[in-house]
């Protein structure tokens, strides 16, 4: 089973507002204040609720960001010139930690496909007979060159193993995982509440269920439910259009 | 024999280790340049001859014989461990605003980033990625980082030069406007703070 | 990609161990005969070919890349000459595998590096950067490798327990919440949106 695992993470809250900005189609130049603060409180409530470590960085910005929409809020009867100020000040800065951070996010795309790239190169072990050490003088090396040399070495590729088909433990239990869940679904011939699909609450155990379940979904075996933002999730076996 | 075959087996003795020009010509007495052009023919014919197997990268300063992209999965296929773990996007991150931006120190990654970069740090260095680079001046003489000859092996860069463009265009643009303002702002500033 | 140009890259990354018929067989899912037939027209090319520099030799059941003889004189000349560095990859590597793993036998660190690796050893032990800690158990008695204060000194380490820990174990715990979290937002993207 092939399975391709999306790390979709936000690494902060920068990423997490250019993340909102491309779904809201927002002007990066011209955020407006109230929605992308309703819709940023939105996110860290939700993760507030799966009871995820927040970093207070993201609680700074909720700040920041309420701060903000409140001020463009207030009636705009020609308010004293500091005031004004102030707040196309917070936005200005806003905007362009956002661009700054975009650049370097977009330049981490780049590198890591240079990285991928380069996973696709080898060579060879040097000769053992080869570059004669200098006895004498300083020994001009830091513990970063040793360490530069071991993930060369890591990057070199011992040979021998015939080909032989390695299933990662992770895969497998999706693979159960999703069976395990048509028959819980199938039995109970009712939509089951969504998190009653979670059997512990072992880290691992979420994640694989977590996949399971999305899986499912992705063939259409299964249909999740939902009245509203935020409202209970139901999941019930069958797709949403039977084209069988 | 021919400087290519010397050449050759040079390279290949090396390994992944690499060798400069200069030690390639040292050895052949030749110059630097004949070497350089010796080499750089060489790359080309054996990218476009079908039956190599191998071609001859450069980074940093050093020449390397590897083996052609196209065969990798051949060569996975009998490996006995998985390749090295990629880097997290957070590593990444920080690793791009360290390259682009070197000597740099934390805290200034941090301010970029927006959120706390120790760890991401921590693993740069455990990979040879990064290495510090001195102290820089002001309160508490912070740590500077800069990327490594191992950065440019791991990201096949001859040298820093060729790290991706950082998008331009408006954005360049709103920045050059940016630091004018900028900087008549901060020259305001200073003249009324004081 | 060719037959040649495949098993050329397999016996390129398989370094000094080499590689069996039946192995590159496998892979190139062709027949063993079909893989030494082309094995030996390739071996015989290499060699009248006076601008290659390698040759293919078979050892047992192994074939192998291997310099020309006739050039063994220039590797010698350019394992003589001082290297530009203080220390070969060759020897940073071993220093790294006996660091993260001493008390150590040479074949342990031959066994991951999947090199001979006396000279690295000779080398470090001369500079003083790794010493004997007396003899495994078990045939031969192979002698113990592990650093020494001077390696602490020239690595400004105050102990071992200073050396960066090479795994990315806590990034990897980091992501898996992460992942979580993508999905879960990804899919109620989905329903809210339908």
């Amino acid at each position: 089973m092939e399975y391709k695992v999306k790390i979709d993470s936000f690494e902060g809250p920068l990423d997490l507002l250019l993340h909102l900005i491309n779904k809201l189609e927002i002007d990066i130049y011209d955020i407006p204040a109230a929605e992308i603060t309703n819709q940023y409180l939105l996110y860290v409530n939700t993760m507030q609720e799966l009871e995820l470590d927040i970093a207070s960085e993201y609680l700074v910005m909720a700040a920041t960001l309420i701060a903000m929409k409140s001020r463009s809020l207030l009636p705009d009867h020609s308010s004293t010139d500091d005031e004004y100020d102030e707040e196309e000040d917070t936005g200005d800065e806003l905007m362009h930690r956002l661009i700054e951070y975009k650049k370097y996010k977009e330049a981490a795309v780049k590198l890591q496909e240079l990285e991928k790239e380069r996973t696709k190169l080898f060579s060879r072990s040097p000769a053992d007979a080869l570059f004669a050490p200098v006895k004498e003088g300083p020994l001009n090396v830091t513990i970063y060159d040793m360490l530069g040399a071991f993930q060369k070495m890591t990057r070199r590729k011992k040979l021998s193993v015939p080909r032989q088909a390695t299933v990662r433990r992770e895969e497998m239990s999706v693979e159960i995982r999703m069976k395990m869940l048509m028959k819980t679904l199938h039995d109970a011939k009712v939509p089951v509440l969504f998190e009653d699909l979670f059997q512990s609450h072992e880290r691992e155990e979420l994640v694989v269920s977590f996949l399971a379940i999305l899986e499912l979904m992705k063939q259409n075996e299964i249909t999740v439910m939902q009245k509203g933002s935020f409202a209970q999730l139901y999941v019930v076996s069958g797709g949403t259009t039977n084209d069988k | 024999m021919t400087n290519e075959s010397i050449i050759e087996s040079l390279l290949f003795a090396a390994g992944d280790e690499g060798l400069s020009a200069e030690q390639m010509a040292d050895v052949l007495d030749v110059d630097v340049q004949t070497v350089q052009h010796v080499i750089e023919r060489m790359a080309e014919a054996f990218l476009h001859d079908d039956m190599r197997g191998v071609t001859i990268t450069t980074y940093g300063e050093e020449y390397r014989l590897m083996t052609k992209k196209e065969n990798a999965p051949f060569i996975q296929a009998l490996a006995e461990k998985p390749s090295p773990k990629t880097l997290s996007q957070a590593a990444l991150e920080t690793l791009a605003i360290i390259a682009y931006n070197q000597p740099v120190t934390r805290i200034e990654v941090e301010d970029i980033r927006g959120v706390k970069t120790e760890r991401p740090i921590a693993t740069l260095a455990a990979r040879g990625l990064i290495e510090e680079a001195g102290r820089a001046e002001g309160a508490g003489r912070p740590i500077l980082y800069k990327t490594t000859t191992e950065f440019l092996d791991a990201f096949q860069l001859k040298n820093l030069d060729e790290l991706p463009p950082l998008s331009e265009g408006e954005v360049q643009v709103q920045q050059e406007a940016d630091l004018f303002f900028g900087r008549f702002e901060e020259a305001m500033g200073e003249t009324t703070e004081e």
